[in-house]
């Protein structure tokens, strides 16, 4: 029976997780910017809407409104940063550097307003629990594995049905290209990055609901869910979600083999070990 | 390029002299005290209390006119809980600020200031990590709170005459986390008790639910924790659950939102006893907008402890260095701060009691002294 | 006696793609042998496989009776077989001295221990090794522009730079992949004197050209290449007199 | 002057690890995030053998060195298969295990705990004790590693890893090694990190995990891409003025309670600036 609720675990933590590597994925697929500073965007939003909500701000519109200053957030980075540094020919490790920065800027903002004490939601709702076959979850729970799968099946149809989505798609799969038949990469990279920035805020505000906010969080989570692109293939949204739940589910049910202390060191070891034999991801697009 | 870089060394050197002589100096007459905290970082959520407290009992000495009439002035250094950092500020604190008491927290800096501090002869102060290695890491290392191990050997006699034989242990992935299970691991079955199961969880990493349910498996009578911070999560994860064994820890779960949680009901934990008068905790809250938490109240403590001994040097008209005050806290021995204390070795004998945590109150059930 | 350079029944896909059907020919010492033949014919492939960047899916290439299947591309350098690439490759933040040192062969402190025990040896070598590299760039008429950085460099300067570095690997097969395209009528004679230099010295060339006019000037003979097969072989005038490969080549357009 | 040594004594074992991560990334463009990794291990091993009484110092450092080297290959040959950006998260993994070793392998590192009480280094019965004396063997250490990387650097090893880094297909083609020129950069920059590591936990007495975490291998590239890569000079820089950043912003008056996350902040907003106006460093070239 524990497994089961092991599993249940995994697959809650594994949604949350996927959105935002589904989102990271958008962001590296089209613009190749490692854009670490999305993990400060996914913690901002937290706190934004936890401050709207202490304000007296009905929940769901206090998500909302946190989804648009993470929007805006995110195109400011891609149009005042990383466009000006693209524009000096900057290479990948100065972009990440630029981005570690910004990175800190945030999270030090957020501690310095709010103190890096852990904060919980006042709402109540997201402590109530039901039980599913044995397997209890709580409605927070509940919401987030919702609210994934949607936005996971939102972003394919995205992707693959509007005219947007084709137009990123084009741009991720030859810049250059896209420069001459004049989809003008720049005007997408911003709107790629803030729709992923939008998309990171839902898990961004869902996940502490049940978990607290920390101003340093973001950057483990980041880096699961960029381990999940890899695998997962570089641009497959389907990849990076997939991977993303396999890799909490495995997570969560390794503890009955074995001490957790292993459970993170053993997740990189496997991804090493796996980049060196596939280091291509298994969704891979060609 | 050569030429640039020498420039470039020594416009940084030359800073660095300049933020030796630029660095505040003060009225002839004050007297400066250090403190290394990490003020940034996950460890930030209690090093910004423990500066709280400093902070809250110096501020009260000056508005009274300080120290027979020297004013107190605190010199605050983050050291982001890393020891090199902590090294390099406890440098600065003592040639720079010539400081010759530095507040400390977290064991790892702590155990990388100790030999300096024996070999400088500056009073190092802790009144937040309990890792048993402090107990005599440095003659000059003053501890205001019993070890763990005081509270734990105290919590497994408690739980073994309650009948709660069979324990779980879950502790944080970290210094003070894992000396904790440690201590459970000798202590537990030295109390005639048994460990059935432990669990780690990363430090800052607050969802507690899969080390929860792995414990259940074992079906243990009690769960002891040994975490420091994320216990109002783990509390409502438990409930949400609804896990049927006891919860139990030491004083790291004094924590006033988890206490004020209903979701906390019915858990145990041995408490270093230290309690702030009513109108104090208003103030500080007023203040800093914050409870007054046990660190706040630790550091406040300890706060009050150097600056008993300090007027007992200056009454002396003696020179105040971390030597002559060593002597005075060993001359004293008994203090009265926001608790009794006694100090027969470096870690002070403090009293120990048994908490429980019901309907949004922390009630004692029990009180035994740390030795 | 056998032949200098053998390739025998080359094969190679990618894909759905079969670049190399069946391809076999020989280049004789000495020569400039021309590689002809439309885009996509395969030309480039076989400058792929003879160096060891692509692994052929069957067939063997011999150099001096040697066999060269498997080897890697340094090792087939060292053999005494070296390429250019058609979009040059240099090392574009590099001296156009350093770039020629960099290919040149057997070199002392290539590796860190003889550059950290032994620097007086190491320094040493290092002025005969610039001694030998600056010879090449006078060779082919770049001594003036050796201290600059490639990315200071005109396109044709470039493309003499990309026959130093060739030169400083000591091979004596050089495999050419459009030396002339793109060139001004100026660099264009520039180079092919070059060549013909480089054969009066003994070197053998095997050189991809489009350029009819180029490979009537420099061509021994030409290999003309269809969709990944040798067609023909001949004099540049027999060739290029063909209808039939003109054809081919040029789509009917004459 | 306490404060000012023991400045400089971790600012010179940073310089060696800048030189390691340098070497790696800024010379032949191996983006590698887990120095701090390699830097760790020295440390335990040099700690683990002076506490033991197995070694004395000098061979014990050597000893750390050579591990390094052959470890450093091992983490940096992924680099060899994977492409760049690739190897980067793979980077980051290895060092995320690494840390999960040195927190939870109890026995051999003391787990979260650390280990203290390292004995101070003796080189033919004299002990390196106070911090002005240490001066003197980081001082040497720095400049054994500062040899190395210029002797390097002028050397046509130096050359061809810069070629490596620009166009490896054209390098083969010029009929070089790459695998093993990538190897012995590799092991190189291992040796220097290992130093460094058996360096630093002696002069701190005591080590634990948090010195050799993601953050540090962050902060080497800081220091590399701020100093300035692919120079020997800016591998000096960077480390010294990062090292001084914190102390001299701790002159700004900022309320205490969040001056440090003020500070953390401006550092940040430094990083940014760099990257926008001046992406070569104080005294490199551009990346």
């Amino acid at each position: 029976m524990i497994w089961l609720q092991l599993l249940a675990q995994g697959l809650v933590t594994g949604c949350a997780l996927g959105v935002v590597a589904i989102s990271f994925s958008l962001i590296y697929a089209t613009t190749r910017i490692f854009h670490v500073a999305h993990a400060g965007v996914y913690t901002m939003g937290g706190y934004v809407a936890w401050s709207l909500i202490q304000h007296g701000v009905p929940d769901p519109l206090a998500l909302i409104l946190a989804i648009a200053a993470c929007t805006a957030v995110g195109a400011l980075i891609q149009h005042q940063l990383y466009h000006r540094l693209e524009r000096r020919r900057a290479t990948q490790l100065v972009i990440l550097i630029a981005s570690l920065g910004v990175l800190a800027v945030i999270q030090n903002i957020i501690a310095a307003v709010y103190t890096p004490n852990i904060l919980q939601f006042a709402s109540a709702w997201g402590g109530r629990t039901l039980s599913l076959g044995g397997v209890l979850v709580s409605y927070a729970q509940l919401l987030i594995v919702l609210v994934s799968l949607a936005t996971y099946g939102g972003l394919l149809f995205f992707a693959h049905r509007t005219l947007l989505g084709k137009r990123i798609r084009a741009v991720a799969s030859n810049p250059f290209l896209a420069e001459i038949t004049r989809l003008q990469p720049q005007d997408v990279y911003v709107i790629v990055i803030a729709i992923a920035s939008a998309v990171v805020c839902l898990p961004g505000v869902l996940v502490p609901f049940e978990l607290g906010l920390q101003p340093y969080g973001g950057v483990t989570v980041l880096l699961t869910a960029t381990i999940a692109m890899i695998a997962g293939g570089v641009g497959s949204i389907t990849g990076a979600f997939v991977l993303a739940v396999a890799i909490a589910v495995l997570q969560n049910l390794s503890l009955l083999v074995m001490p957790g202390e292993w459970s993170i060191g053993v997740t990189f070891f496997i991804f090493v070990i796996f980049m060196l034999f596939r280091p291509r991801g298994l969704f891979a697009a060609g | 390029m050569v030429r640039r870089y020498w420039i470039g060394v020594a416009s940084i050197l030359a800073a660095l002299a300049g933020s030796a002589v630029a660095s505040p100096s003060f009225a002839a007459d004050s007297i400066q005290f250090g403190a290394v905290l990490p003020l940034t970082g996950p460890g930030g959520v209690i090093g910004t209390q423990e500066q709280r407290g400093i902070e809250f009992a110096v501020d009260e000495v000056n508005a009274k006119g300080g120290v027979d009439g020297h004013q107190i002035v605190v010199q605050y250094e983050d050291n982001q809980a890393k020891p090199d950092q902590s090294v390099l500020s406890f440098n600065k604190l003592v040639d720079l600020q010539h400081v010759s008491v530095v507040f400390t927290g977290y064991s790892g800096p702590t155990l990388a200031m100790a030999p300096l501090a024996t070999r400088k002869k500056v009073l190092l102060v802790n009144a937040g990590a309990q890792a048993d290695k402090l107990a005599d890491a440095s003659p000059y290392l003053i501890n205001t709170l019993p070890t763990i191990g005081d509270e734990i050997k105290v919590l497994s006699k408690y739980l073994a005459s309650e009948g709660k034989k069979k324990a779980a242990i879950l502790f944080e992935n970290d210094a003070a986390g894992i000396s904790g299970r440690d201590d459970y691991l000798k202590l537990i079955p030295a109390a005639g008790g048994e460990i059935v199961a432990q669990e780690p969880s990363q430090f800052g990493q607050t969802d507690y639910r899969p080390a929860l349910l792995k414990l259940a498996g074992s079906n243990p009578d009690v769960v002891v924790l040994s975490i420091t911070a994320g216990l109002l999560q783990l509390a409502q994860q438990y409930r949400q659950l609804d896990m049927k064994f006891m919860v139990a820890g030491t004083t790291f779960m004094a924590d006033p939102p988890t206490i004020a949680d209903p979701a906390s009901k019915g858990f145990i934990h041995t408490q270093v006893q230290i309690d702030a008068p009513a109108d104090m905790a208003a103030n500080f809250k007023k203040k800093y907008g914050s409870d007054m938490d046990f660190f706040a109240k630790q550091y406040y403590n300890a706060a009050t402890v150097v600056l008993t001994c300090l007027a007992k040097v200056l009454k002396e008209k003696k020179e105040v260095s971390g030597e002559n005050l060593r002597t005075a806290l060993f001359e004293i021995r008994k203090f009265q701060g926001l608790i009794p204390m006694e100090f027969k070795t470096n870690t002070a004998a403090t009293a120990i009691g048994i908490n429980m945590m019901s309907d949004g109150k922390d009630q004692r059930i029990k009180e035994i002294s740390s030795e | 006696m056998t032949p200098y350079l053998e390739a025998t029944g080359i094969n190679k896909r990618f894909g759905g793609l079969q670049a190399l059907r069946d391809c076999s020919f020989t280049v004789e010492q000495g020569r400039i042998t021309c590689l002809v033949g439309p885009n996509g014919a395969g030309k480039t492939t076989i400058f792929n496989v003879v160096t060891g960047f692509f692994r052929p899916d069957s067939g063997s290439v011999a150099f001096r009776g040697r066999k060269l299947d498997g080897l890697r591309p340094q090792a087939i350098v060292q053999a005494g077989v070296a390429r250019s690439f058609q979009n040059l490759r240099l090392f574009d933040d590099l001296t156009a001295l350093d770039n020629v040192l960099v290919a040149v062969a057997r070199q002392f402190a290539e590796e860190p221990l003889g550059a950290i025990f032994r620097p007086l040896r190491a320094a040493g070598e290092q002025r005969r090794a610039t001694e030998r590299a600056l010879e090449t760039l006078e060779h082919v008429g770049l001594a003036a522009q050796a201290r600059q950085t490639v990315r200071n460099l005109s396109y044709g300067e470039r493309k003499l730079l990309t026959v130093a570095r060739l030169l400083a690997t000591g091979a004596e097969l050089l495999l050419l992949d459009e030396p002339a395209s793109g060139l001004s009528a100026g660099a264009l004679d520039a180079i092919m004197a070059l060549l013909r230099r480089l054969q009066s010295e003994g070197k053998t060339l095997l050189v991809v050209e489009h350029n009819t006019r180029v490979v009537q000037k420099i061509a021994d003979q030409v290999l003309f290449l269809h969709q990944g097969h040798l067609m023909a072989r001949g004099s540049p005038a027999e060739i290029i007199g063909d209808p039939r490969l003109a054809e081919i080549y040029f789509g009917g357009a004459i | 002057m306490d404060f000012l040594n023991s400045y400089i004594v971790l600012a010179e074992i940073y310089v060696l690890l800048a030189l390691s991560t340098n070497l790696l990334v800024g010379i032949v463009g191996i983006f590698s995030v887990s120095q701090a990794a390699v830097f760790g291990v020295g440390a335990y091993i040099v700690a683990a053998l002076l506490m033991g009484d197995i070694l004395p110092f000098l061979p014990a450092i050597l000893v750390a060195a050579l591990c390094c080297v052959a470890l450093n290959i091992l983490v940096t040959l992924p680099s060899l298969r994977v492409a760049g950006d690739y190897f980067v998260v793979t980077s980051f993994g290895i060092q995320l295990l690494a840390t999960a070793v040195f927190t939870n392998w109890t026995e051999g590192t003391g787990g979260a705990n650390g280990l203290p009480g390292i004995p101070p280094p003796a080189i033919l019965g004299f002990e390196f004790d106070s911090t002005g004396q240490f001066l003197l063997l980081s001082s040497a250490a720095l400049a054994a590693g500062c040899l190395c990387f210029w002797l390097i650097m002028r050397a046509p090893f130096g050359r061809l890893l810069r070629a490596i880094r620009e166009d490896e297909m054209a390098v083969a083609a010029a009929g070089k090694n790459v695998l093993r020129a990538k190897v012995g950069a590799a092991a190189l920059a291992g040796a220097l990190a290992g130093l460094a590591g058996g360096v630093y936990g002696t002069f701190l007495s005591f080590i634990d995990p948090s010195s050799f975490d993601l953050d540090a291998s962050i902060l080497m590239l800081t220091m590399v891409v701020v100093g300035g890569a692919r120079t020997l000079t800016g591998s000096i820089l960077g480390p010294f003025l990062l090292l001084a950043l914190p102390q001299l912003l701790t002159l700004v008056e900022i309320p205490s309670t969040i001056a440090a996350a003020m500070r953390q902040l401006i550092y940040g907003l430094l990083l940014i600036a760099f990257m926008l106006f001046r992406p070569q460093g104080l005294a490199g070239e551009r990346l």
